[in-house]
């Protein structure tokens, strides 16, 4: 009996039979992508449902999930009780039922509890079965610091994620990656971390093409390339990528050329696009909000390293939240990395 | 599936077997009531006190007191001097008699709204305020009140009140029979907590060990929006029987009622005679925090049909009527509620800055070499723009 | 604090609310049982089935072969064949009662040691042996046999049935009024399981979802050396009923009465009734695996008084005595078994190392390229050695 | 009233009061080592109290708190409910109520229900507190594979903790080392996860000194010093620095002269020794089970990359379990580094 595990989706969101109409696109903010996203998916695909805390009659404390309980009923929008490891857990017994369970985490610092769960079940159980049950699920996660919360609302937890063999693990930076990663998210037969700078929800609409996918989910891309010389490459991700392109506009009026990547995947991490450039410039930095012991810049510092042993003409250098708890909100912005550290860093790296 | 839901088809919801379904307005034949929302005194065979008039009145003061504190609060937030305010506003009574019935030994473990607990163990509201405003996470010393960390992480906080309760078992300070020794230890949680995993281990752990603590739930029949029928359709208390130890529902809107009951809770825990759950039947009259707009979930129907169980307004009825209390009472606690309010907006203003450097403290005991570069650093770093 | 446990010290103990401390070795009045250690058949108001001979034979051939499949491997891992067996011996009754109550389009969640349920679902039992031989996680297809992965991490695929009941309701195969449609589940778990937070979540969604589970807790009596008292001290079949379902605790050494519980909490679920909880009071007669080494912490004289409840026994009394069943069909059985055996024997064997590269096997439905690199540089790598 | 928070203990384990006549030493394994450990240290203070699934009548699974029952009653060894988010919960609160305790959790794979107990409560209770409530608390974790075991027994989470401000992270490979790191954790004032190679449990027996700790706790020691010229430095803890020893003598039968350095302690890491040997070799190579994604051998590389820039000759390499869940055992020993693998890294890092 295989019906239960048949599972939808061919991972290629060219292939979308109801995708727009060429060249039709939006103005939209981080939080409204998402939400158009999530529509879409659950328009295209009957299988898709989602799950949390308040994402039904709310529409999640977010409005993420805006709207959907009334274009989509209860059986699809699903108000859970207030359990993160039964939220994560019941997702992967619809599942394996056929479902393709979109579930979000209210906060960043709300996930430890559905942590066995997604670490021992939903990453392992395609590899405990032997390919015979999939695990298509997208765990969305609001994450990041800098919006003046109390506790457990500002973390960022991407690298235990990251860490561990049978995730992938995204984030996204500006509302078209938000509409069209959430959308390859959901499509993917591999279990996803999606990771959402909740502080660039509601800070600034952009242009959302929805005729085509801008390119593939798991790939990094350069946001800022360069021309001619580059002065240093700038790793960055989720929120910190805006961070990075102002430090870089800083550094172009010192006459410093900074490229600038968004990693977008942080596991894999896709980092050819990173070898290419710190060929150009010989300096790395990475930025990311989370600490930095351990962090994601700690796996691409070693990895461009022992790509790029003989063009490096400093370490890659890392910025990042400290190694402490994040601290109360009235000192948040003093721990999280901003444009002067970036260019602390810049500076740094030219010492050597 | 959540069509399949037993309120909507009660043909689908095993009849010979299931009990009632939760969500009534009334709290049921089963809930523990010393005092009508009209202010009149009821009797109940197991759980009832005596109380003399200065204790209705200091029961009624604090309540008024807290209440200014949340609404000055609230105000403090809407004026931007803090990030966040989780209200009280109306579970007053609840919170106030579970805090009356506490003696100085005896140890809190609270959720994050438990302000009223906190002014009765003597917390200084400033030391709440800077907690809302992002100076810290919570200004006051547990130990100093007995009076634990405000805790966000759903739930947790009842498995620590049953760690401690088992040290002070450990300790010998349970079932000596002296007043000043014996201590039990006092769980708060939510409607909404109940579904949390560690909220059953703590019941499991308690029973087990049979803990001298006694679980105290709100249930304001809201989990930010989601109605308490989400996380379960018997009424809480009955969750205890299956985890061996008693539960019972008292009226948490009626402040003699929670002080009863958590009194007997005590006292029993006190002896050696385990744990015990408390729902106290409330309602959260405010928003969820001051980001929330409770409109988009619940109707003013409802809000109005609490507003009638006003917690205070029945105290205030039944000092008035009964009691013994004249104008001059209330015109007193006014007062003092004004001096509150101007001395917390004050306060609050005035309070400075945390200086950035503080990020790196008490992350350790002993802080490690590579955290202390990293503050030096960060120190010299920052010094650089100073000097600039 | 363990020393204040309600067993050792009565008079710290609730007397007037709380139920009888747990542990005593019949299950007590509660406890639906059909069939006397005796072979005596007794009758149930409430949960009662009619039965063919030929389906009490069935059951005690099941029960007979796969007691011989735990002594087969039990004997395999002595010989270093497996890496290590948790035995089912004593618990046949509650796994081949609770498997026949089933129909093809249930799903069953395992935990690691219903080896009978699998074999009834038509599981290879080779299929299972590769498991505990270190040669895979498992080698049968979950979804060909309605029968899930077996689950190490205790508790956790409580949570999966409940997700995959409440998909089947989505899928509208619940209450349908017809029998080949609709569709239940069944969660496994143990008495130790029953102390996980991820359990009591599972009770909560289901109760909150009314979904078609049945969680099936086979209360062995151990959680490895702890005995169930340290899990709870009222029986475990209680907690359904502060979670808004239904309880029952069935004498698990009992197959009949297995059968009787399961098959109408089963057809309630499909039905539509929503979840149901049965407690299958039984009894562990081996170790909790084979690295285990029970003596030191259980009496025999517990184990005697267990080995008199024997679940085989008593249906071979009552099949000689009542239902009707020669020695010819025991020896049918017997020889069945050993031939039984003799497969397992050469099978486990005869069953080749897995190739190291299925280590990267499976982990993703698309690799990432880092993850083929990684393995094409280990297949260089070990293709090297081969060479050499 | 703060009589609930005195916490005993110096943390300089010189001045125990109790310690063995000078001189005194017992051959041990490590179990054993670990075992006494704990006994002793029980009996120099009695807030210290054993907490964990099977701690009491069994003596643990692996026999580790055999016998502490019976010296120090059911008050002092808690056999728990089975339950791991639990037992640190409670522990959270005995030493909220001036307790030391100690809790084991029974297999490494068992530890992530307890995930957000660790890392939200006793990670943060002490910063929260703003010093107020200290957190004395060892976690001990029997981990790492090459046991033969079924699924979730033969895991490797350090970095998920080491990740984690707040905690500190140690792992023993010795039984030297297992009686007085135990000792010395329980000392210490900070959570320590306290990490235990159990393929080594019984796998041999050394000589424990009593009478006084061969060093502190948070450092590292070079364990296989090489006078003169140094080929590589090869950085392994645990279970893999007997990995590293075979190798460096295998190495040393080519010719190749390997400096071996036992990590010890991973949060905080002390590199310094590291750094030093570098600084001479010029080449370094970490080994752990872990998963090389993001495992302690991608900080090591990114911080040793940073201080020694201009003395490597190659990039810091890893050797590690790979990307992938841990395998069924009868493929572990492909999975697990072993001699073969270092010395393959040793050339790969000559090759540059
Ligand atoms: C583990 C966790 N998940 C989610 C949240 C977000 N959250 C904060 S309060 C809340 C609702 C709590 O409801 P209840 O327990 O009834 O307490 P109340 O707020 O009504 O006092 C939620 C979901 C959280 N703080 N912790
Ligand atoms: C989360 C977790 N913690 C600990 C273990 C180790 N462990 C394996 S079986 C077991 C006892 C289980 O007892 P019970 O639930 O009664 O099932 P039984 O073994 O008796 O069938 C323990 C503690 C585990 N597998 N998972
Ligand atoms: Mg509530
Ligand atoms: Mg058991």
């Amino acid at each position: 009996m295989s019906a239960g595990v048949s599972v939808v989706g061919s991972g290629h969101l060219e292939e979308l039979d109801d995708r727009s109409p060429v060249g039709v696109s939006k103005t939209l903010t981080l939080a409204k992508a998402l939400n158009l996203g999530l529509h879409d998916a659950m328009t295209h695909d009957p299988k898709v449902v989602v799950m949390g805390e308040d994402v039904g009659t709310l529409g999640g404390v977010f409005r993420i999930t805006d709207g959907l309980l009334t274009d989509f009923g209860a059986d699809r929008v699903i108000d859970t009780p207030l359990a993160e490891a039964g939220i994560v857990g019941t997702a992967v017994g619809l599942a394996m039922r056929g479902y393709r369970p979109v579930v979000e985490i209210q906060f960043d610092g709300f996930v430890y509890p559905a942590y066995d769960q997604i670490v021992c079940q939903v990453a392992k159980m395609r590899y405990r079965s032997q390919g015979r049950t999939p695990m298509p699920m997208v765990i969305r996660i609001p994450y990041g610091g800098g919006i003046g919360a109390v506790e457990h609302h500002s973390e960022s937890p991407e690298a235990q994620f990251a860490h561990t063999p049978g995730l992938k693990v995204v984030t996204c930076s500006d509302p078209a990656d938000g509409y069209w990663m959430v959308r390859q998210a959901i499509e993917c037969d591999d279990p996803v971390v999606f990771l959402e700078p909740k502080r660039q929800y509601h800070s600034g609409k952009a242009e959302v093409a929805l005729d085509a996918a801008p390119g593939p989910l798991f790939a990094s891309r350069v946001v800022r390339p360069v021309d001619g010389a580059v002065t240093a490459t700038v790793l960055a991700y989720g929120p910190t990528v805006r961070t990075a392109l102002r430090a870089a506009e800083a550094a172009s009026a010192e006459g410093h050329q900074l490229e600038v990547i968004d990693l977008r995947t942080l596991s894999p991490l896709d980092l050819e696009p990173v070898y290419a450039s710190v060929r150009r410039s010989g300096r790395a930095i990475v930025v990311h909000e989370a600490h930095v012991n351990l962090g994601i810049g700690a796996e691409v510092a070693a990895r461009t390293t022992e790509e790029c042993f003989y063009s490096l003409e400093a370490p890659v250098l890392r910025v990042g939240g400290f190694d402490t708890p994040y601290p109360a909100s009235r000192m948040e912005e003093a721990f999280l990395p901003d444009l002067d550290r970036v260019l602390d860093a810049v500076d740094r790296s030219l010492a050597f | 599936m959540v069509t399949i839901h037993p309120e909507r088809h009660p043909e689908h919801h095993r009849q010979d077997t299931a009990p009632p379904a939760e969500g009534h307005a009334d709290g049921g034949p089963d809930m523990v009531q010393l005092l009508t929302p009209d202010g009149e005194r009821r009797h109940h065979p197991l759980y009832d006190a005596d109380f003399s008039a200065e204790q209705v009145r200091a029961l009624y003061r604090d309540m008024a007191l807290t209440r200014r504190l949340d609404v000055e609060a609230t105000a403090l937030q809407r004026h931007g001097e803090l990030g966040l305010w989780a209200q009280l506003l109306g579970q007053e009574a609840a919170q106030i008699g579970a805090a009356h019935a506490l003696r100085p030994q005896d140890f809190v473990f609270p959720t994050y709204r438990e302000h009223a607990v906190a002014w009765v163990r003597g917390v200084d509201p400033l030391q709440i305020l800077s907690l809302w405003r992002g100076v810290d996470h919570g200004g006051w010393d547990p130990h100093e009140h007995n009076f634990g960390q405000y805790t966000v992480v759903i739930g947790a906080q009842t498995l620590h009140a049953v760690g401690y309760a088992m040290g002070a078992q450990c300790d010998g300070v349970v079932g000596t029979g002296d007043a000043d020794v014996d201590t039990a230890v006092v769980a708060h949680f939510g409607d909404g907590a109940s579904s949390q995993g560690d909220v059953s281990e703590a019941f499991v752990f308690a029973a087990s060990y049979n803990a001298p603590v006694v679980f105290f739930c709100q249930n304001n029949q809201w989990a930010i929006s989601e109605p308490v029928i989400r996380q379960t359709r018997v009424p809480l208390y009955q969750r205890a029987a299956g985890f061996g130890f008693p539960g019972v529902r008292v009226d948490g809107n009626d402040v003699l009622a929670t002080y009863a009951v958590t009194q007997r809770a005590l006292q029993a825990a006190r002896e050696g005679q385990g744990p015990f759950l408390i729902e106290a039947y409330t309602y959260r009259m405010g928003a969820h925090t001051t980001t929330d707009d409770p409109t988009r979930y619940r109707s003013s129907a409802e809000v109005e049909h609490w507003r009638a169980r006003d917690p205070l307004a029945r105290v205030e009825t039944y000092l008035r009527r009964t009691v013994g209390a004249d104008q001059r009472f209330f015109d007193d606690v006014a007062a003092e509620a004004d001096e509150l309010g101007h001395e917390l907006r004050e306060g609050c203003k005035a309070m400075p800055d945390p200086d950035p450097l503080r990020i790196f403290d008490h992350v350790y005991a002993e802080p490690p070499a590579e955290l202390v570069a990293q503050r030096d650093a960060f120190a010299d770093y920052h010094a650089s723009f100073e000097d600039a």
